[in-house]
């Protein structure tokens, strides 16, 4: 098994670097191949997740005894009426369903947790924690302020709304900028961390330069001739 | 809409009974994948059939698929052949389109922190700040910076945060409000079924 | 002003933004290969982590949260090790649940790869010290019934067996497990708040990644989790902190160099912008920031 | 958790309020909607541009790619296939072909086929089913990244003219706004998670901000009844910052912490 372990290594990093090509903008067929490869394997592995759900629960439900995987089976049946577009009809039916449940169950968590509970969270003693604090928890609540004044539709923006809405619209560019950094530094993060699973341990270094290399050559190469673009998918 | 009234009323029994719809619903979902897969084999097959440009991709996607589905079933998902596909291209995949992000960002940062306007002006002073306390070496050795990069980070972010977390709510139940009426989505030909 | 010069604005204002990819993947690389070592701070937030940590008893049980997949685990790797070798040297036992169904490649990387030599050297066992209960927690709903109800809902590992005879019988609900630890790519399990912390008042300390970490801002200041470990930086300072120098002190290199090149391209395009766009054309480019 | 105010028999205790909000906010939403009145609407550059990018795509002879998301049917997919419907129904009429790549989630397997109908629907509306080809909504697997990867995938090989990307992205949004970006076409987009917007602002054309995005379909459908609802909205807003305006001021003044009460009731 070591030779088809260091044989998964070595495509592994052969197929993330030719998936790294879209980065150029073009199609070539070492990214056409990746793409369909990661396609089909993520479409099999999607299958297996489904499987190995229903089988987990309406499956292994209904031997246990529980008869309300019926309904949930007839329902997933009826979806595959599908196929036939003289039944589709019959596919509403769950799809409702699911509607309604899916929609209840976001209104339940939701009100809570953001709703009301920022809104408690933002109404706190100013005084009695330093001046900083003081700062901040203002900052806060003139910020929430501003911005959802900017973000009311149904009435015109002018006099003292017009100033708070300008506010309110600065103070979300400025908070985006922070946002943005902090977001950058997530996704170099990760990226500096899929680098290193190819570069540690020391051994995987040459492979990985040398695979980098290649595709980055054979992928100008492609270009340049023109192949590229009429292999590609 | 059953799943939400339990929320607020002491019933346990209505609380199970919500969960269970809850994972029916999920069953059901699960079930439509079939369809999902009967259409992208009907479209490959299509792209074959028509000699339409990258045919062969998808030749080669229909059989590397329906192996690896053959595998999956018939070994199991804790086969040694169908862990290995998944690990040699799932997972370096996934971790590439998810890692290319930091290219994106860095792109869209670079092509819009641009001095336009105010506004813009004001996104790059944060940004910037921001960056600068990030990155480990400045972060270190300007402890001056720490204050206004941590009140960037934590107050302001905080403040568009909840102003969002306020306003998204409102705005969907509205959304709701208007499904259960039968407004949204009812113009589509997607009679008033919602009431489920 | 020279032509070259104005061509040199002209450059600066719409060069190819191919060469700022190709750039990032060299400055990513290269300190990889030869390791800089540059110091780094340890921030407030992680010291309030480290804390939280340090709060915790040898034989208290922890429900570890995994719900990230593979691609998000690259960005927490620093943290989850650092904070698992924490857990392992303390004694403090552990069992897994996994959030999303490709966490179970996790156990392999995580558990396998990283972790099982340091495993070895604190005599830290299967059954005994941690146990892995799989994708036990997929929705709110089964979060709600572990946590009301823990042995009537979870009654095997992620290989089958019985759990029975192991540190779990000592916990009934939400309020016998002493702390969440959540490692998590978004707003993470909503159930493990809505269900246990608020019903129980469990403490959860959560690492997050950069780009979720806002939310988690708020809920670590509205007080639904006690500590936040903030990406890959968090990890690294973590790694510190106990003292375990690990993948996220080596990341830092190359953390440094690429926001240091982003930020030299956002002076470079501003140059360009005010030497070149705004003088040749007053029409905006196709990005318009509202 | 502050003192309660008051309890509702049968209501779990701290979520009487909540309860109140919504029923609220379905009350005011009817009552409105009965009435009908058309309030005065501020303009959304993001929801405008994009009848104003359908028709740029149809000048060019290039498609349009509109995308929901791949959740299940959160707020924010039922809102993007909501701005589907019109996008498909503005395609329909001009003859300009429509992309929509689905999947990328395994809870959005029936959000699909309700996407599919919707267009369906929309070209049958128009008298054109025969121009709806569901090779053009092909299925991306039920897995995030792949998704994200056939999705770019389609931009590189179909060079859309406009790229409408709304409803329930989350990090693969970024791909996908940078990618259409590169292969030059208008992109709409819509966060909807802070670090998500904010990395979307730069990224994007234009851009649906906080709920611009759910208030986008009663906006489209200049429907007076819809229109209406906006109005709750606001009022809620308002009533929001009423709370934490006084909640703050009688709180710090009087040390009385009746809204914190009356908001954990």
């Amino acid at each position: 098994m070591e030779q088809w372990a260091f044989l998964s290594q070595i495509f592994q990093i052969f197929i993330a670097f030719c998936l790294f090509t879209t980065l150029y903008g073009k199609g070539n067929p070492l990214r056409s191949w990746a793409e369909y490869s990661y396609l089909a394997a993520g479409t099999a592995m999607s299958v297996m997740w489904a499987w190995t759900y229903i089988r987990n629960h309406a499956v292994i439900g209904l031997q246990a005894g529980e008869l309300i995987w019926i309904p949930a089976i007839i329902l997933g049946l009826m979806m595959w009426f599908r196929i036939y577009p003289k039944y589709s009809y019959i596919s509403r039916i769950p799809i409702a369903f699911t509607i309604g449940i899916g929609m209840a169950w976001t209104i339940r968590t939701q009100i809570f947790t953001q709703f009301i509970s920022q809104i408690s969270a933002t109404i706190v003693p100013l005084f009695d924690q330093g001046p900083m604090w003081l700062f901040e928890r203002t900052v806060i609540a003139v910020g929430i302020i501003t911005m959802m004044s900017f973000f009311l539709y149904t009435m015109e923006i002018k006099g003292p709304h017009l100033w708070s809405a300008t506010f309110g619209e600065y103070f979300m560019y400025l908070a985006f900028g922070a946002v943005f950094a902090g977001t950058f530094m997530g996704r170099l993060g990760l990226f500096v961390g899929h680098m290193q699973s190819y570069m540690f341990p020391v051994w995987k270094q040459p492979y990985t330069i040398g695979i980098a290399l290649l595709v980055f050559v054979v992928m100008l190469a492609l270009e340049r001739t023109g192949w590229g673009a009429k292999l590609s998918a | 809409m059953i799943g939400f009234v339990p929320y607020f009323i002491k019933v346990p029994q209505v609380n199970e009974f919500a969960n269970t719809l809850t994972n029916i619903s999920s069953v059901v979902g699960q079930f439509t994948i079939v369809i999902a897969i009967y259409s992208q084999y009907r479209r490959s097959l299509r792209f074959i059939r028509e000699r339409r440009k990258g045919w062969v991709y998808n030749i080669y996607l229909l059989t590397f698929m329906s192996l690896m589905i053959l595998i999956g079933f018939t070994w199991g998902e804790h086969n040694a052949t169908y862990m290995w596909l998944v690990n040699s291209i799932v997972a370096p995949c996934s971790s590439v389109v998810y890692g290319i992000l930091a290219f994106y960002m860095f792109s869209a940062g670079a092509r819009a922190f641009r001095a336009r306007s105010l506004k813009a002006s004001l996104l790059i002073v944060a940004g910037v700040i921001v960056l600068l306390y990030q990155a480990p070496l400045t972060g270190s050795y300007i402890p001056g910076l720490s204050p206004y990069a941590t009140f960037l980070t934590e107050t302001v972010g905080m403040s568009l945060n909840r102003m969002f977390a306020i306003a998204i709510i409102t705005g969907a139940i509205m959304l709701n409000v208007r499904m259960l009426t039968g407004r949204e989505l009812a113009f589509l030909g997607f009679a008033r079924e919602e009431e489920s | 002003m020279g032509k070259e010069g104005v061509n040199l604005l002209k450059l600066m204002a719409t060069y190819d933004k191919r060469w700022g990819y190709l750039l990032l993947f060299i400055l990513v690389l290269l300190p990889m290969i030869k390791p800089i070592g540059m110091p780094i701070s340890v921030s407030e937030l992680t010291k309030e982590y480290y804390e939280q940590l340090q709060t915790l008893e040898e034989g208290d049980i922890v429900l570890d949260s995994w719900s990230t997949e593979y691609s998000g685990y690259m960005e927490l790797k620093p943290g989850m090790i650092a904070t698992h070798k924490y857990f392992i040297k303390n004694g403090i036992k552990i069992f897994i649940c996994l959030g999303h169904p490709e966490g179970l490649a996790l156990v392999g990387a995580l558990l396998e790869d990283e972790l099982k030599g340091y495993m070895e050297a604190y005599d830290y066992t299967y059954g005994e010290d941690y146990i892995i209960l799989g994708f036990a927690l997929p929705n709110q709903a089964a979060t709600l019934a572990m946590a009301t109800d823990f042995q009537g809902s979870v009654k095997v590992d992620w290989k089958g067996d019985s759990i029975k005879g192991t540190f779990l019988d000592r916990v009934e609900t939400g309020a016998d497990i002493d702390m969440i630890a959540d490692f998590t790519t978004a707003a993470g399990n909503p159930g493990l708040i809505n269900h246990i912390v608020l019903t129980f008042g469990t403490p959860m300390i959560q690492n997050q990644i950069g780009v979720s970490l806002p939310g988690s801002y708020m809920n670590l200041d509205a007080g639904l989790i006690t500590g936040l470990l903030a990406s890959t930086r968090g990890g690294s300072e973590l790694e510190l902190l106990i003292k375990e120098p690990g993948p996220g002190l080596i990341a830092m290199d190359a953390f440094t160099l690429g926001h240091y090149l982003l930020i030299i391209l956002i002076v470079i395009g501003n140059i360009g912008f005010f030497g070149w766009t705004k003088k040749v054309s007053e029409e905006m480019e196709s990005t318009t920031i509202r | 958790m502050a003192e309660l105010l008051f309890e509702i028999p049968g209501v779990e205790s701290g979520r009487a309020f909540g309860l109140i909000l919504i029923l609220g906010i379905f009350i005011l939403g009817i009552y409105y909607m009965r009435r009908g009145k058309l309030p005065y609407i501020r303009r959304v550059a993001a929801i405008d541009a994009i009848s104003e990018a359908v028709g740029r795509s149809t000048e060019m002879g290039k498609p349009v790619l509109c995308s929901y998301g791949r959740g299940g049917f959160a707020y924010s997919v039922i809102a993007a296939m909501s701005i589907l419907g019109h996008v498909a129904k503005t395609c329909a009429e001009t003859d300009t072909r429509l992309l929509v790549p689905t999947g990328g989630s395994h809870t959005g397997y029936l959000t699909r086929e309700l996407a599919i109908d919707i267009v369906k629907g929309q070209y049958t509306a128009a008298g054109k089913p025969e121009m709806f080809n569901e090779d053009d909504m092909p299925f991306l697997s039920g897995e995030q990244y792949s998704f994200t990867a056939g999705y770019v995938g389609m931009l590189v090989r179909d060079r859309p003219g406009a790229v409408i990307m709304t409803g329930g992205h989350s990090s693969e949004a970024m791909n996908i706004a940078e990618m259409s970006n590169l292969v030059g076409a208008l992109t709409i987009t819509s966060g909807t998670y802070v670090s998500n917007m904010a990395a979307l602002a730069c990224a994007s054309d234009y851009i649906m901000l906080v709920d611009e995005q759910p208030a986008a379909g009663a906006y489209l459908s200049k429907d007076p009844e819809q229109l209406a609802t906006i109005r709750v909205i606001d009022i809620y807003k308002v009533l929001s910052l009423l709370l934490i305006v006084v909640g703050l001021l009688v709180l710090n003044t009087t040390g009385n912490d009746f809204i914190r009460r009356l908001l954990a009731s």
